[in-house]
């Protein structure tokens, strides 16, 4: 039986037993695509059965959004190379990793902010939720992704959280879980993205 | 396979105060607990929803003493309006696919069981299985409230199909806020189910003990984990599928809803939705959900009448395959819900053969409980009476599937109280006896008391009877072409028909009534019944290895060690004839 | 009690069993089996149905008495009573069940198959009555083409049931509507096959007339369309098996299955009254 | 479960998975650029962003690294049910054909 540190920090760094939060957060992962499955399966019957579609151009903004967040990404990805350093003694504190953790967060948030701007944009073409089948789509897949990534960002909070405690709790399976989710909400606009720019 | 190592950081303390102990428990087993009771409300609410139906489908004219106190639109004067029944048809429907069938096979039992039976110490995450539990709470007191909005609780059935349950108000009574609820309810219930499922699956994966490989999980443990990964992906359908249904509702998109309809004479403002679409999300999820219905049940059989035969099934693997064939199958077949819904015919054809295929993983394992049984030590106990019954009444409703699936037969038997035959023999009976078997075989373990075995036999039989005496005539009736969701028997070609109706009115109060005395018994041994030895059934799984009730830990910070697979029956051993899976002990033939 | 058990289950097996053979409920004259069939497709669909009533039926019965026979015979022994395994094991059980559900899918699956194409795969005949059906809220109605053999165009807007426009009719400016003849109750003669197209005012329904084995639903959005041919003159019921709120139970209309002479007056009548 | 040591410095392939992506990148904007008919430039699009996307969660977000079981229980399952969606399609193809019958 192997046993982890009180805490089961992060400086047991080769214990790879496998842990519940990575397993859950695939398995978390799984029932998301599944629910974006649908909702693509849910548009393309609907454009077939359609008379009023009314193809729609993309918000420039949210390409701009896509760059944020793809940006997002790697910053998370240097906030988890820096804290494994100071968790195997390689950096001398964990400021360095903060900086790249928040930078993450505030890009994390201008990207929920300017999916917001998009839906302002659209709003002020006059198309609403309801206006017509297109943007129905546009607002209820942005809506769910940006919601997916607010759960996200509550995630990287909490991971912010644990790293500015004094004593260091940061939990490895913890930090690998929430990037990997926030990895994934990268992947999954790239999806809804494609989706919507070559159906909507 | 890698023997997952057992490590739980969050080595819990014993709770502390009334709340955390029995309100937001994060114990595994309190949760359990909690979903019990949760599908015992649920079931009984249900129960009494049939009696109604049932009252009022053969004497639709006959006050009901009380019910217009429930709704005074509803039942004035307590006899019941048509669409009064269709609401309270819907409701028993939901009530009973949802609250009852998902929670108490698989979350209540399994919550309790999953991770005793695998050498944990609880739940992968304790806080997410306190959520689901709670979330569930939400969506139940959700769906109850519907019963008390100004226009009526909903009617559409419980598959809410589309348009009827998009358009809103001008639908008719029952469409405005009650639907609304209903599909907010079950949204609800949606997240739920998926954080339950996730929870499912990581325990399992990551929480065995040593020595406990996949392999050696016991059937019920394989159910739940089968279970639970439908779950995940069914739930994950029918929560999009929920929130276009609601925005269909309250912000006038349209994806159900196609343009021109006139209802109650105004042209609804809505163009280009599909009402196949909803059918087919619904039933993406509905299909599977019916196996999530059933899969919990067939292990929680398999490990009581393996207990009770005293020997190994003749191959518990082959049964594990089975489950997980009709895990696979389940995602193939929902198609045929809809043969005569306007699908494309050739698409009924493509649905038509897997349903067929899928009896076969259903008949193996039928002829595996059966072979099994041959050369047994039979014990009989009110837990394998249970269980006995539900192979009888799962093959019943098992081969009424069998007529469904084939759609030239469909057309003439879809929506017909065969279908309601079919249904209700697989899942109102079938799944719901391996929850009363399953309750009969761990009551000692989950309260510490026995439970009264003479009342439990007695139960058995009139259940039992009664419920062939309730749902046998329904295929019948099928037959007879008497089409399901009536409030009322009026056409010159039904009226015939309502002595058989008749028939199973009263044997639905009678089987109803007997439920009293599962009741009492459930409620009378938790306080009276005599006190329960750790392993009254010798069985060999962990959960026998603990005191009864467990302490809030399991296995009081230890873990325990896996040494056999589930099932050593029959051996010798210095125990008797079986074999704990714990015990470092060799079974010699 | 392990007897009692297997007693009772074969009892109920029976009891299952005989209303299934014999079509009546306990001798009285309740009957339940699906009324006389009146179509040219539906002898089809019937053998299918006592095809698979006698496999089905079988089987069910071996597995209950089965289950009864080991019930009785192995329940209660003595806690030194040997173990036997089955003869075979689980293997032979495996075969078993895939020989004996697969032939029985197989037969029936390719006889089902055309059972099904009769009704679905054949386009109707060119020369196949029209006559295009209507369900609404809690009534059907039927519309034929009139003397030009031409349907109107609906018009939703149109629809005004206080004036009988049911169907949304524009006659004022759409020369095809004006002769079209609607009614309340679907008049067909026998032995001509009718083309019905499907047209739902609101919300779901469906289409199902027991005696002719003909069940479709009606689609919002969707024109779907069915075709059949009746062989016996007579009245029947059209019921509304889709649930389409708190009138469901009550929709219905009548098949009314004429010879063509009588067909062909009933239509002058109905022609001379719009 | 893999070798331990390796998994999180990797970071030369890292990169080379970083730019396997981003020519797959470049497929996706010639294929863009191609003139077909837009479902068939659909099932490209989603073929190759597929393979974008399994690179990633490999990769990227370590799935490789992952227990066997989780992933024998999950990929399989997942991509089953999500190809088994596709036969609502197969409706919608005809839904073309059947308009109502008014204008
Ligand atoms: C627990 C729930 C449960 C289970 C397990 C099943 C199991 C099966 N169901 Fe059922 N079904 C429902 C719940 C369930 N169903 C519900 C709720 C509905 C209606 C929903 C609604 O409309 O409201 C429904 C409706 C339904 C329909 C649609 C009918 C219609 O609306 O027109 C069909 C059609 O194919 C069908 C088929 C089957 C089949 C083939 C199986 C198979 O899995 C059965 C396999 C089992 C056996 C076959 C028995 C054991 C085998 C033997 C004894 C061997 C010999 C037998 C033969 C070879 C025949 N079911
Ligand atoms: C679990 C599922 C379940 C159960 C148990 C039942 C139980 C019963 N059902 Fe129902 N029923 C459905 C699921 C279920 N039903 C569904 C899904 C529909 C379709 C709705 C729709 O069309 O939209 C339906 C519809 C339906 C109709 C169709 C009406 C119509 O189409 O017009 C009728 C008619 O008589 C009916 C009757 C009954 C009766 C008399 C009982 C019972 O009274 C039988 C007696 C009770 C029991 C044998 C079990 C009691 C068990 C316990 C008390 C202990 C359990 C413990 C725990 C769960 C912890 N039900
Ligand atoms: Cu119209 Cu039911
Ligand atoms: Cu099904």
């Amino acid at each position: 039986m192997t046993t982890l540190g009180p805490s089961g920090d992060l400086r047991l760094l080769d214990d790879f037993s496998p842990e519940p939060s990575r397993t859950g957060i695939w398995v978390g992962l799984a029932a998301i695509s599944m629910s974006f499955a649908a909702f693509t399966s849910a548009l393309i019957v609907r454009q077939s059965m359609a008379n009023d579609w009314h193809p729609l151009a993309l918000p420039s903004i949210v390409f701009v959004n896509t760059a944020l967040l793809l940006a997002s990404s790697v910053t998370l990805e240097l906030t988890r190379r820096r804290v494994a350093d100071f968790a195997r003694g390689k950096a001398p504190d964990r400021s360095v990793a903060q900086f790249w953790l928040g930078s993450t967060l505030a890009l994390g948030l201008l990207f929920v902010f300017g999916q917001y701007l998009a839906w302002r944009q659209l709003r002020t073409e006059g198309l609403y939720l309801a206006s017509n089948p297109n943007s129905s789509f546009f607002y209820v897949l942005t809506a769910m992704h940006a919601v997916h990534v607010l759960g996200g960002l509550a995630g990287l909070l909490r991971v912010l959280y644990l790293l500015r405690q004094p004593v260091f709790a940061l939990r490895r399976s913890t930090m690998d879980a929430t990037s990997y989710y926030w990895h994934f909400m990268g992947v999954l606009w790239l999806y809804v993205l494609i989706v919507m720019w070559i159906k909507l | 396979m890698s023997v997952a190592s057992v490590q739980h950081a969050q080595h819990h303390a014993p709770p502390q105060g009334f709340i955390r102990k029995h309100v937001f428990s994060l114990d595994h087993k309190v949760i359990g607990k909690q979903y019990y009771a949760l599908a015992l409300v649920a079931v009984l609410i249900g129960m009494v929803l049939s009696w109604l139906m049932r009252i009022h489908l053969v004497w639709p004219n006959a006050p009901i003493p009380g019910l217009q106190l429930l709704s005074k639109s509803g039942a004035p004067g307590g006899i019941m309006t048509p669409e009064y029944y269709l609401s309270l048809l819907t409701m028993h429907g939901t009530l009973m696919v949802f609250f009852v069938l998902t929670n108490a096979p698989f979350a209540a039992f399994g919550n309790y069981f999953l991770p005793i039976q695998i050498g944990a110490e609880d739940m992968a995450f304790p806080r997410f299985n306190m959520m689901s539990f709670w979330t569930t709470f939400v969506a139940f007191c959700i769906l109850v409230a519907a019963f008390f909005v100004p226009d009526g609780p909903p009617l559409s059935g419980w598959t809410s199909y589309a348009p009827l349950s998009a358009v809103g108000p001008d639908a008719g009574p029952g469409e405005g806020l009650g639907q609304t609820l209903w599909g907010l309810s079950i949204f609800v219930f949606c997240i739920a189910s998926l954080l339950g499922s996730l929870n499912f699956i990581a325990t399992t994966l990551d929480l065995r003990t040593k020595g406990m490989t996949l392999a050696r999980m016991p059937l019920c443990t394989w159910a739940w984990f089968i279970t639970s990964c439908i779950s995940l992906l069914a739930f994950a359908v029918l929560l999009p599928a929920c929130l276009l249904l609601i925005l269909d509702r309250v912000a006038g998109t349209s994806f159900f809803i196609p343009g021109g309809l006139v209802i109650s004479d105004r042209l609804q403002p809505h163009s280009g939705g599909s009402p196949l679409l909803w059918q087919h999300l619904f039933w993406f999820f509905g299909h599977p959900e019916v196996y999530i219905a059933i899969l919990p049940s067939i292990g929680i059989v398999s490990h009581i009448l393996i207990n009770s035969m005293r020997r190994p099934l003749l191959s518990s693997r082959v049964v594990i395959y089975c489950m997980m064939a009709i895990g696979f199958l389940s995602y193939m077949v929902w198609g045929h819900h809809m043969f005569v819904s306007g699908m494309n015919p050739f698409s009924s054809l493509m649905f038509s053969f897997p349903t067929l295929v899928i009896t076969i993983p259903a008949t193996i394992m039928t002829l595996i409980w059966l072979g099994s049984l041959y050369g047994s030590r039979l014990r009989i106990t009110s837990a394998s009476l249970f269980a006995l019954g539900f192979i009888s009444m799962f093959v019943s409703g098992g081969v009424s599937g069998f007529f469904l699936a084939q759609p030239s037969i469909d057309i003439y038997l879809h929506a017909t109280y065969f279908v309601v035959g079919h249904f209700h023999m697989v899942m109102g009976v079938a799944s719901l006896f391996g929850v009363l078997a399953g309750t009969y075989f761990w009551y000692p373990k989950m309260t510490g008391r026995m439970m009264n075995e003479s009342l439990g036999r007695i139960h058995f039989w009139f259940t039992f009877v009664g419920a062939y005496c309730i749902f046998m005539p329904f295929h019948y009736l099928g037959l007879a072409g008497n089409v399901r969701r009536y409030s009322a028997f009026v056409d010159d070609y039904l009226l015939p028909l309502i002595p058989v109706h008749r028939f199973i009115t009263i044997a639905a109060l009678v089987t109803g009534a007997a439920q009293l005395i599962f009741l009492y018994n459930l409620i009378h041994s938790r306080f009276r019944g005599p006190a329960a030895p750790p392993n009254p059934w010798e069985c060999t799984s962990l959960e026998w290895t603990m005191p009864s009730p467990p302490p809030f830990d399991n296995f009081g910070g230890k873990h325990p060690v896996v040494y056999h697979d589930p099932y050593q029956y029959g051996v010798k051993s210095s125990t008797g004839d079986f074999l704990m899976q714990d015990s470092p002990e060799e079974a010699q033939a | 009690m392990g007897k009692v058990f297997a007693v009772i289950v074969v009892l109920i097996a029976f009891a299952s069993a005989v209303p299934i053979i014999t079509h009546h409920w306990f001798g009285t004259a309740i009957e339940l089996r699906p009324p006389e069939d009146i179509s040219t497709h539906g002898h089809a669909i019937d053998e299918q149905l006592s095809e698979t009533m006698v496999e089905a039926g079988l089987s069910f019965l071996a597995a209950q008495f089965v289950l009864a026979f080991f019930v009785w015979k192995f329940s209660n022994r003595s806690a030194n009573a040997e173990i036997k395994t089955f003869p075979g094991g689980a293997k032979w059980l495996v075969i078993a069940a895939l020989a004996l559900v697969g032939t029985e899918m197989l037969a029936l699956g390719v006889l089902g198959q055309r059972a099904w194409a009769t009704v679905y795969f054949t386009p109707a005949k060119p020369d196949a009555l029209q006559v295009q059906a209507q369900a609404g809220q809690f009534a059907f109605y039927f519309r034929y083409p009139g003397a030009d053999g031409k349907f109107g165009d609906l018009h939703p807007d149109k629809i005004d049931e206080g004036n009988s426009n049911f169907f949304g009719l524009d006659p004022a400016n759409d020369v095809d509507s004006r002769d079209d003849i609607v009614t309340g109750e679907l008049a067909i003669p026998a032995n001509r096959e009718i083309h019905l197209l499907m047209h739902a005012k609101d919300v779901g329904h469906s289409f199902y007339v027991r005696e002719l084995r003909i069940q479709q639903d009606f689609v919002p959005g969707l024109d779907l369309s069915v075709h059949f041919t009746a062989t016996k003159v007579g009245k029947y019921e059209i019921v509304c098996t889709q649930l389409c709120g708190l009138g469901h139970y009550n929709m219905k209309a009548y098949l009314n299955v004429l010879s063509q002479e009588d067909f062909d007056s009933w239509l002058k009548q109905k022609a001379s009254e719009q | 479960m893999s070798t331990p040591a390796n998994t999180n410095d990797n970071l030369k392939a890292d990169i080379i998975v970083y730019f396997a992506i981003l020519a797959l990148f470049g497929v996706q904007v010639a294929l863009a650029y191609q003139n077909v008919h837009p479902a068939q430039l659909l099932v490209r699009m989603l073929a190759v962003a597929f393979i974008q996307a399994a690179l990633a969660v490999m990769y990227f977000m370590h799935l490789r690294n992952e227990q066997r079981n989780l992933r024998l229980a999950l990929i399989p399952a997942t991509i089953f049910v999500m190809l088994m969606m596709n036969m609502i399609w197969s409706d919608s193809f005809r839904l073309l054909h059947m308009r109502p019958l008014f204008k």
